[in-house]
């Protein structure tokens, strides 16, 4: 009988499927609504160009997570990857003096290197991700502390434009649905983001399918500490400075911003798009809960319960979708 | 301007409210702002310089008619206030400096005096030589560098005392312990610690057990209520007090005073004392 | 056997750790021919062929291909060499969709972005080589095992091999998929293409083999050819006689029923009734995807229902609720022992403890000596092959994992035991033992509900066979009186009828 | 044939095999060698206590988030759960004046309810582990801001005595040794603990063995729960007073020493004398270091350094064991 429940395809739109599939774009939607409603200050061009910003860094290294998460690994070590990439460009053209033109590719290649390093430990080391991300955590972080001696470092022009404006519309946000559009590219039409869905989905059988499973850990360690790194040099491009202490704990928020996309945490299931309605959930809450000056003790009580009650909410959509 | 104080709303701005000091400066703010009718708004970046973007950014959009702003990072926070410049509310800075920023008033102890009077402090009491060590506090944050320099400022006059090791602890009491601990492990002849706030200067008199106050001598910095009962029961050598509630009382008064059109002084110093055992009690009534 | 071999494995070895698994064997695949491979759990067979697969490497001993040696160090070069393999274990990714696994690996595309047209062609092509109507954007997740099984083989098939490898290809079919599976396999046959074909059932050595390498205990013992008598390849495997494949034992049947089923309805499944009496052996037959599995979950509690009640000795069980059915006397065998059944890094002692170790324990404390000893006792009673009771119960065969499940309801003292597929994948000798375990339940009084897609297994050891058939009883049998012809025919008898109500859920 | 090499049973002392199952161990006693052989100063009493005390709060919120590993879960919530607990202790007696004697019994009940709720959260919302006690770690975070505004307040003499020495013992030490022995037994001997182990091993097979697959996982996240007050509790004792930063970030180190111990993440294994040991390989780090006198910065590097290559030893070791 499955085999003719099966072949049925939905014919026209299915409004159902659509929310089945959505849980979390419905819920920012809601969200949006209560705020709208809750304070006319939400839904001004202006406050939401500040949602745009505010969301770009998490959401871009949210991105790059997306793919590990997809692969079944976890990535614990953005954050100080973010750090990092945006000291050593800053130091580059700063304290080092050299060409800052150079210095976005330089942190990009920071980032890459520690994406290397990672998957390396996770691909040959054998370390489970979750380890390997966390000791890389701790170490890219002290790192990030030795090169910038505890003291921020001024950015270089080309770092700070990733934080300015282009006429009206911030950077960060050219930066972000660029980003955007390259990783949902390479994650849905390429073959490496189909190797990163298998590898997830089941790592035994695309081994025996002739899937290099380790150059496929690389790869996505890789992706993420390069997503990290622009993530990382667009806050330090609006603060026109590098801090050591950059970016702490984003991973988390980061993590959460996948989840609540609906990318899971065993791997084989994830979509950028998801993840920026993630991202948005996210910086839209905080957005909310400062417009409508809630104490800052309470947001994150409030900001933990959403991400529960998002997941949760996804959890039980999925459970109900299958059955 | 055209605004006036009475109803506006404010948005302060705050570091972290993870520390009691900047809790004081908070209630002091929110008392003042009862008083001349203003809507005062908190936020709290928990230490992290990019949230504070984001919250400064917020309050350049949300019918702020003013930004008061104690900045996690003095050199990072020029660019955060970018939005607030353009959108020509007034600014004042408490606590600590906004960089190139051009600010109505801002509001602060001489953190780099205080650092000075905290060496000299100790230095006196130590005989002008020993080995000491040093608590530092959040890296990067611009208090721990100027009483950093403060501190140099200060030891200049002492060639004697030697600095064996200067560690940050974050400002944070438990951080503090565990750093002590291993530091007076590594060092144990030892005679005093320079702390940049009482927090961690509590918590290297906890590593220190009876030590404290006799064979080890320690300073601290803020003048907070646990800090005073240190020193009143002698393990505390001394702490720079800072007043944090009139910090937030001026930094409000400011604001408003700029929202009136009346005109304010540029720099507002709050004095900071060298508070111990002699004159302990004119702070704890 | 006189023309050139296609494939040699000449004297080849492999060792896992200090346990030498495959000693010296030598096997050969002609073009055109299939070269079965039989012996127990845990001869070596799929250790042989993961060899050739390029998973596991030899370690001593040579591979030969059309007379030239080889090294297959991977799985990639093993596929350029033009051998596909159907693991014995499933290898499908379940989030992905039919399409992308049958494409798995050697996805279609141009300049790393993937063709997906072409994709779902070469997966639809693949597809009708096997009759299957599936959509080739159904994610596998959402198939039954048989369906997977079948796309397993669909996806080896598309490499359009000449070396191809079957590990117990059959185990999750039914005699349906069988036939279909069989007719393709004649057709590569004539094409020419050299196949190694590993299987518990001897009746489909004689129906598609050629000749029959037998291994035991990882040794090389005789190739015969696929006529051979079935007592005596039995004989070759095992080392033994066995009298009997299914060596059932009627008892007395008292009219009281044990377990009681009234208008049970969840999911696909719809008002199904009917009692199991204790000495009893009742069969559920059908053709894949009937049901079987998801009523004898709903009934051991593992599943939620919507309607109707089961009763075990006059009480009714809450529904979902494992425990109670536990402690009712209920005890399952599920369908898959390693994702279902197991605990594969514990140890013997303690899967079969599982099911008692809450209601020995004193005080919150376990029963450590009592579980132990209960433990022992029942292993050596099911004669369950080991080296201690202590070692992680993954290193035993299949069979023997299959009998320390039935090891842990024993224990429990289980009135009314489940089975599901109790045999798949288990070799002869050990099925019979496995049968002698059905026989000393009914015996003590108890009863058992078997669901079984092996007809002869069926036909041999029940004493009534319920036949379903779209989620409903289709019919009842005596199984003095059935045949697999008549069995089949109650399987498909309403499959049309059904047809409209079955895909609105 | 397997059967025979596996019968081959020990005949006395196995070296080799002792070696294998105590990876952790044998590390710990070459980094200890390498620090006495290195400073003097490391092998003296006093030395020794400190490290003793140092490790009793990673050691003690370790050991109960043993068994929610052990289960196939993670706690990500502990820092927080032993700040909440620590505060709404010393609140209890200090604030409100309530009986100081009952102040522990309270800061346990607050471990235990907050684990409850993540359990609760995973078990009957069916939120991946992570993600739920991430959400906790927000939500009981902002709760200790709320209950605490902000500052410290004392600790009831009860938790002081918690922190302090009971002679020349100091009572962190006691409390771990206890805890280590009240956690092993339960996590060996009992119903709970076996039980921890069969779902975290295969959680389906042990619910259809009639394992109450939801009460396990309730009862592991109440213990890591009541372990974390506990930890908090010492950690408060020793400062006289409940920080509303107690322990943040602490749970990462937690999750490192249990880990390094043995026990993976993806459940069925642990013990608690291995977490011990790993706890007691990052403090004995961390000590040396200090005595070392190595710059803070690069001792984040050294710390995530040993984190890889202790677990990377670890996996390393296993796998040459099992084949
Ligand atoms: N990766 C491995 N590590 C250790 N031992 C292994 C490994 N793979 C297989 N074995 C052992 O090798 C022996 C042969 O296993 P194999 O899977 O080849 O048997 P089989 O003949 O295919 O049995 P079955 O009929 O049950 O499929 C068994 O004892 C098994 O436990
Ligand atoms: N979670 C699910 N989602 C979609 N379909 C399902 C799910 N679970 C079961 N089915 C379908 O329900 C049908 C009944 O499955 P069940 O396993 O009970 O059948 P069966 O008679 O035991 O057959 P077999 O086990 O041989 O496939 C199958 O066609 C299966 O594909
Ligand atoms: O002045 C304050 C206080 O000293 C506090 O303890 C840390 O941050 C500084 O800026
Ligand atoms: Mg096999
Ligand atoms: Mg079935």
């Amino acid at each position: 009988m499955s085999s003719v429940a099966i072949t049925t395809k939905p014919k026209g739109f299915d409004l159902k499927a659509f929310l089945a599939n959505n849980g979390a774009l419905v819920g920012l939607a809601v969200l949006c609504l209560a705020l709208f409603i809750a304070t006319p200050r939400f839904l001004t061009a202006a406050n939401l160009v500040n949602v745009g910003i505010q969301v770009s860094t998490i959401a871009v290294m949210a991105f790059g997570l997306t793919f590990v998460i997809v692969a079944a690994g976890i990535d614990l070590s953005v954050g100080s990857v973010a750090a990092l990439s945006a000291m050593v460009s800053s130091y580059w053209a700063t304290t080092a003096n050299l060409p800052g033109a150079w210095s976005i590719v330089v942190g990009l290649a920071v980032g890459a290197a520690c994406g290397w390093v990672t998957g390396a430990m996770s691909a040959y080391g054998k370390l489970p991700t979750f380890i390997a991300s966390l000791a890389m955590l701790t170490i890219v972080r002290g790192l990030t502390l030795v090169v910038s001696d505890g003291r921020p470092i001024a950015t270089s022009e080309s770092v700070s434009f990733l934080g300015s404006d282009l006429g009206v519309i911030p950077v960060p946000i050219i930066v972000l649905v660029l980003s955007a559009l390259v990783a949902g590219f390479v994650l849905n039409y390429t073959v490496i983001g189909k190797n990163a869905f298998a590898v997830g989905g089941n790592t035994e059988a695309a081994r025996l399918s002739g899937i290099p499973v380790k150059r496929v850990l690389m790869t996505v360690f890789i992706i993420s500490g390069v997503f990290a790194a622009l993530s990382g040099m667009i806050l330090a491009g609006r603060l026109d400075s590098a801090q050591p202490t950059l970016a702490a704990g984003y991973e988390l928020d980061a993590i959460a911003a996948v989840v609540i996309g609906g990318s899971s945490l065993s791997g084989g299931v994830g979509r950028i798009s998801g993840t920026l309605v993630g991202a948005l959930v996210l910086a839209v809450i905080r957005n909310g809960l400062n417009l409508l000056s809630v104490s800052a003790f309470w947001q994150q009580v409030v900001i933990g319960l959403v991400i529960a009650v998002a997941v949760g909410f996804d959890v039980f959509r999925r459970k109900n979708v299958r059955h | 301007g055209e605004t006036s104080a009475e109803g506006g709303k404010v948005t302060m701005a705050i570091s972290t409210l993870n520390n009691p000091f900047f809790v004081d400066v908070r209630d002091g703010a929110k008392e003042e702002a009862a008083k001349s009718g203003i809507e005062l708004n908190v936020v709290d970046a928990q230490n992290d310089s990019a949230t504070q973007a984001n919250q400064l950014a917020t309050a350049a959009t949300d019918g702020s008619v003013g930004v008061i702003i104690n900045a996690v990072d003095s050199d990072a926070a020029s660019a955060a206030l970018a939005p607030v410049v353009s959108a020509k509310l007034p600014i004042v800075a408490v606590d600590r400096s906004v960089g190139e920023t051009k600010v109505a008033s801002f509001v602060a102890s001489d953190n780099v005096a205080g650092g000075e009077q905290a060496a000299k402090a100790l230095a006196e009491k130590l005989g002008g030589k020993g080995k000491i060590i040093i608590l530092e506090g959040v890296p990067g944050a611009s208090s721990t560098n100027e009483r950093g320099e403060g501190f140099d400022k200060g030891l200049a006059a002492y060639p004697d005392i030697e600095v064996v090791s200067s560690q940050p602890a974050n400002y944070d009491r438990a951080k503090a312990l565990d750093v002590a601990t291993n530091l007076l492990q590594g060092n144990p002849d030892v005679a005093g610690v320079l702390a940049m706030n009482d927090e961690m200067a509590l918590g290297a008199i906890q590593a220190l057990g009876d030590k404290a106050g006799k064979s080890v001598n320690v300073v601290g910095f803020d003048g907070t209520d646990d800090g005073f009962k240190a020193v009143a029961s002698g393990k505390l050598l001394a702490t720079i007090a800072q007043n944090p509630a009139e910090l937030g009382r001026q930094s409000v008064q400011m604001a408003a005073k700029v929202l009136n059109g009346e005109s304010v002084e540029a720099d507002v110093a709050v004095a900071v004392d060298t508070v111990n055992a002699k004159n302990i009690s004119e702070y704890t009534k | 056997m006189n023309s050139d071999p296609l494939l040699v494995l000449d004297r080849v070895c492999k060792s896992f750790g200090p346990v030498q698994v495959i000693d010296e064997v030598t096997v050969e695949v002609h073009a055109g021919k299939v070269s079965v491979l039989l012996g127990e759990n845990g001869a070596g067979k799929s250790t042989l062929i993961k060899m050739i697969a390029g998973v596991h490497p030899p370690d001593g001993g040579r591979i030969l291909i059309e007379g030239k040696e080889v090294k297959i160090s991977d799985t990639k070069s093993s596929e350029a060499l033009g051998i596909a393999t159907i693991h014995q274990e499933l290898n499908l990714v379940p989030s992905m969709t039919i399409a992308e696994n049958i494409t798995l690996g050697r996805v279609p595309r141009r300049f790393g972005i993937i063709n997906r047209r072409e994709m779902r062609k070469i997966a639809r092509e693949a597809l009708d080589r096997l009759g299957l109507d599936l959509h080739v954007d159904t994610p596998v997740g959402n198939l039954g095992l048989a369906q997977q099984q079948l796309v397993e083989i669909a996806k080896a098939l598309s490499l359009d091999a000449r070396i191809l490898i079957l590990d117990e290809p059959t185990a999750a079919l039914t005699t349906a998929e069988i036939n279909q599976l069989f007719d393709v396999v004649r057709n590569l046959k004539a094409k020419g293409v050299g196949m190694v074909f590993i299987s518990h059932h001897l009746d489909e050595i004689a129906a598609i083999g050629d000749f029959v390498n037998v291994l035991r205990d990882g040794q090389f013992i005789a190739t015969v050819p696929a006529d051979t008598d079935e007592n005596q390849l039995v004989r070759l495997m095992v080392g033994r006689d066995i009298d009997e494949q299914f060596p059932r034992v009627r008892t007395e049947v008292s009219d009281t029923p044990l377990l009681s089923v009234q208008g049970l309805g969840a999911g696909m499944l719809s008002d199904i009734s009917f009692e199991v009496r204790p000495g009893e052996v009742v069969a559920l037959a059908g053709l894949m995807g009937a049901g079987r599995t998801e009523l004898i979950r709903a009934i051991a509690g593992a599943d939620d229902y919507t309607a109707g009640s089961v009763t075990v000795a006059g009480t009714p069980l809450a529904r979902r609720d494992v425990a109670a059915a536990t402690r009712a006397g209920i005890g399952h065998v599920p369908e898959d022992r390693k994702t279902q059944g197991l605990v594969l890094d514990a140890s013997v002692a303690e899967n079969i403890g599982y099911a008692t170790m809450a209601s020995t324990a004193r005080a919150g404390l376990v029963d450590r000596k009592g579980q132990r000893k209960r433990a022992e006792d029942v292993a050596a009673r099911l004669r369950i092959r080991m080296g201690s009771i202590d070692q992680p119960i993954r290193s035993l065969s299949g069979g023997n994992q299959q009998k320390a499940v039935f090891g842990r309801w024993f224990t429990a003292g289980s009135k009314v035991l489940l089975l599901d597929e109790p045999t798949r994948g288990v070799d002869v000798g050990a099925k019979v033992e496995i049968y002698e375990l059905i026989n000393e339940i009914t015996a003590s009084g108890g009863c058992v509900l078997m669901a079984s897609s092996e007809l002869p297994e069926v036909l041999g050891m029940s004493d009534r066979v319920l036949v379903m058939s779209q989620g409903r009883i289709a019919g009842e049998l005596k199984t003095r009186e059935a045949t697999q012809d008549s069995i089949m025919a109650m399987a498909v008898s309403n499959v049309h009828r059904e047809h409209e109500t079955g895909m609105n859920q």
